[in-house]
């Protein structure tokens, strides 16, 4: 099932991170920023891949 | 490797957007052509638009600066003016970037085609020979006619980056006297000139022709000089050019120009518009319009707008989907930045990448004395929008290095989101503003907030560290500066 | 409010160390003395520091762009030069910017004490009185002596910035043709000078007599101009001065100054010393070193080194916690901008916030032509201590604004994490390096990486583009160079 979206704002992802996750296909609004600021960082989207692929639900 | 067609890619049109995509398009393996009709390839940016212009620029700077330091003790006598001499530097430097490029696309082994394009197939292209040069183009009648010695290329993608024009009045008198920016390059100095448009184009030739010595006069019809920016930011150019030029009209409309033995006559109508004047040159500086319907994009099935854009997606794509249009033919803002941007993701996504056009903000500069330059969101458009906003701002007359430079009139403003301090837009004036935009654009693509800037060291003495104070001012921790009753802010 | 005590805080010296600590310390509350021993505040930097050089290193590039354009078809005379004039407006600007920092004391009510500042006891300091100015100060043999009418204060906290002062040589003899910065920033014009030590403040006074028609020799013990800086980014200032100085020693030491009535003669040692020379002007410029031992600290407990500096912790304290020190007087970089970001930390932590020095970097500029700026980590220092490091770089021959500005010999580089691809250093050589390198500790401070940079749109033409462009060199993706072989990363 399709987790809610974390925030409203636009997601804080620095150019590199946006682009990594438009090739990975993972929209930022669902992942947790563990940044500075709730930054999203690329250990960020690695642990969201981590959890996608173990079938975890994420925004709980 | 085009499979059945001739190429891989083909990119129309040689200016910053189309070299970028075509050069990446090669580096990522494809087989390219690149078709430019004009003989040297870097489009209006290289040829007749950012390069010449800032290298007029320059010596425009370089006169008023050694003009500026007879207060410092140190006398220059009025500078010779060898105007041939002038545009012939001016065009080495044109040449030596324009002949790069020529060499960058050799050793990527993207072929370039000399010849007017057209579409005549989805995948085909005819090109046309033609001896159309820069110079030569807005004049030109026959642009629209195909050409002597037609031939055909196929190709799997194509990237349309057929650039912009500058648009011409209806209705003007054929006449060498009436120029546009193409022509305002060759310096060939009036002795009274009028530029209609005060937007940036017409502002920095302007300047140019100030600093050489042509009695200026600039006419606008909004009611301000270099509409979309904010008008804190363009106050200082008004004051420095209020002083300096014949006159400057805002909310002036040109109705009429005609042209007389003795020089162009123009009619003008508005609150503020004075008697019919006669100008030795008048400048048509009022924008530029897309090449979109000169490249016969319906034999393509590509769509172009009434206006000449060719609307496109995130990824470049029109409708398409092997097409890819970029640059000043897909919108504003017309800069060359935004079209080289746009030129690698078009190639990148060509070739097969997941890549969106996911930049937050596209810098654009005024190259006037002061220079203006502003990223991200204005205060005007805040306002209008109901955007949230603060600002921190700092005056040069308080920066040390600006005043070892002898100027004292610059700003710079910072916008911060007032709840999470983030930067979302700023604004420069002064000399170098344009470098120093810079700093603010990776601020805001980053989600740096006030804390960030405020904390990040800066250099001592410079025109940096203004940035800095902007975010310390907003955040009331600024010490260069006395800024009563502000609290420090707690986040 | 100081309680028992005379002042909540009272900051010893009046730099940019210590009047960013007083008025951050007013603006947080506290009832705040700032003890200066100078008739203005600004301390070294403004006074005989930073600023006056830069206002005149202006006025040299000034004259040397205007001789440039000659090429360009724009010629000035060779300029008049009064130096007097040209030392009234260095002394305006100087003046304009202490006489703003004095207002702004005064709007926040921070009390300036003149005075001969030293401690006489943990929580007391004694002032007294004294004549001495930012010329004196060096030549003066009575400052470490108790001034007449001598008065006592006492304080809660204390913050020391008493910065530092030029390295006399030992053994020179006494003749005022033997001068230090301060002595060269007189700009009384000598025919042949030499200038010992190729630092930054010796490179930078050697810039300016240059220009103002002195010939200059520059020479140097270690085995290269500014010696910290790497190699490549110094070259091209190598490379300019050459054609221009009289001579550059470097590996040479000098052993010997005799006044004679012609001159200074001066006697080298070195592969290549030449025989001993006489010069009309010789400028000791060998560094500073920091006033620790000057100030009674003794009385106060503080622990001062054999050197002179005062050790502190992470929050600018010394051995005594209510007593903290800045800026020089702390040691490396002896940087303006580092006084100040320390002198506001040391305000807070008095004041009683929870903060430490955690700023990543502070960025190093030589204002010379060209200028230098380096921030971050170096190559010479990643080599020597193993960092891995990868880099991007871009020689400005191929930037479009460096060429419309008349300049070639620019260069960005950047250096990057080989694993994570963040920004860990950068240095630039070329004009405005110093306003284009605080984007590079930006990048550092907010952990960006290349492709943030590379991503990040630049305004074109900048000089700011070679930013972006070191970047994507680095990561494979530059369409404005041929960089072969190179494949793209993924990342
Ligand atoms: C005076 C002036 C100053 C400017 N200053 C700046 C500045 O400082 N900074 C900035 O960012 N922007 C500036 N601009 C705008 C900038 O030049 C444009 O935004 C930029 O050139 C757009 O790039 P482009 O690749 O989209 O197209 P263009 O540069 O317009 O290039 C289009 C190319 O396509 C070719 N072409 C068109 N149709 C055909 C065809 N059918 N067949 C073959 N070839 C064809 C043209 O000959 C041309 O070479 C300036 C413009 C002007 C006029
Ligand atoms: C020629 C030159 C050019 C320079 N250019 C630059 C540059 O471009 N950028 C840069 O970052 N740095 C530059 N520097 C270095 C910069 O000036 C110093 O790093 C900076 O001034 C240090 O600040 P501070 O607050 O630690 O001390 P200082 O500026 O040294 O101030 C110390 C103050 O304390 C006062 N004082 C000392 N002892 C006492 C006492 N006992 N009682 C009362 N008052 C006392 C002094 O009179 C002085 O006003 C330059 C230096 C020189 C000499």
């Amino acid at each position: 099932q399709q987790a809610r979206p974390l925030r409203g704002q636009r997601p804080a992802a620095s150019p590199a991170v946006r682009r990594r996750a438009d090739e990975l296909g993972i929209k930022l609004q669902y992942v947790r920023g563990s940044g500075p600021s709730g930054r999203i960082m690329h250990s960020d989207l690695d642990a969201f891949l981590a959890s996608e692929a173990a079938g975890e639900t994420v925004g709980s | 490797s085009g499979g059945s067609y001739d190429y891989d890619m083909v990119v129309l049109g040689a200016g910053p957007g189309g070299y970028t995509a075509a050069f990446r398009a090669a580096d990522l393996g494809m087989k390219v052509a690149l078709v430019e009709r004009w003989p040297q390839l870097g489009g209006v940016c290289l040829n007749v638009g950012c390069i010449p212009s800032k290298a007029l620029l320059h010596a425009a700077k370089v006169i008023e600066e050694a003009h500026e330091m007879e207060v410092a003790g140190v006398t220059f006598g009025k500078p010779k003016i060898d105007t041939e001499k002038l545009r012939g530097w001016k065009e080495k430097v044109v040449s030596k970037l324009t002949g790069g490029l020529g060499i960058l696309a050799k050793q990527r082994k993207v072929e370039v085609i000399r010849g007017i394009g057209k579409f005549v197939s989805p995948h085909e292209m005819s090109i046309a020979n033609t001896d159309m040069t820069p110079q030569s183009t807005v004049l030109s009648k026959g642009e629209n006619a195909p050409g002597e010695g037609a031939r055909k290329i196929s190709f799997k993608h194509c990237i349309i980056a057929a650039g912009s024009e500058s648009v011409r009045l209806p209705g003007l008198p054929d006449d060498p006297r009436i120029i546009d920016s193409t022509g305002a390059l060759e310096i060939d100095l009036p002795k009274r000139m009028l530029v209609i448009g005060g937007g940036i184009i017409g502002l920095e030739m302007a300047c140019v022709y100030d600093a050489l010595g042509t009695k200026v006069s600039v006419v606008e019809l909004t009611d301000g000089l270099i509409p979309g920016c904010d008008r804190d930011l363009v106050r200082p150019l008004e004051k420095r050019i209020a002083k300096r030029y014949e006159k400057i009209m805002v909310k002036t409309k040109v109705t009429k120009l005609e042209a007389l033995k003795q020089g162009i006559r123009v009619t003008f109508e508005g609150e503020q518009a004075p008697e019919p004047q006669i100008y030795d040159k008048v400048l048509v500086a009022v924008g530029r319009s897309p090449n979109g319907k000169k490249i016969g994009a319906e034999a393509a099935g590509v769509v172009v707008n009434e206006r000449g854009f060719i609307p496109v997606d995130k990824q470049m794509r029109t409708n398409v989907s092997h097409i890819f249009a970029i640059g000043d033919i897909v919108g504003q803002p017309m800069l060359a930045h935004k079209a080289s941007h746009e030129g690698k993701l078009a190639a990148e996504v060509a070739q097969g990448e997941k890549r969106y056009f996911d930049a937050r903000v596209i810098p654009s500069v005024a190259y006037t004395d002061p220079e203006i330059a502003w990223v991200g969101v204005t205060e005007t458009e805040a306002k209008a929008k109901g955007i949230p906003f603060e600002k921190g701002s700092f005056p040069w007359s308080a920066n040390a290095r600006s005043l070892t430079l002898g100027r004292d009139d610059g700003m710079t403003k910072v916008l911060f989101d007032p709840e999470t301090h983030r930067v979302i837009g700023g604004g420069i004036v002064g000399p170098n503003a344009g470098d120093l935009i810079s700093e603010i654009a990776l601020a805001i693509e980053m989600n740096s907030d006030a804390g960030d800037l405020g904390m990040t060291i800066h250099p001592h003495p410079t025109l940096s560290e203004t940035v800095m104070f902007s975010a310390e001012a907003f955040e009331g921790t600024l010490t260069d500066l006395y800024v009563p009753k502000k609290t420090a802010r707690a986040k």
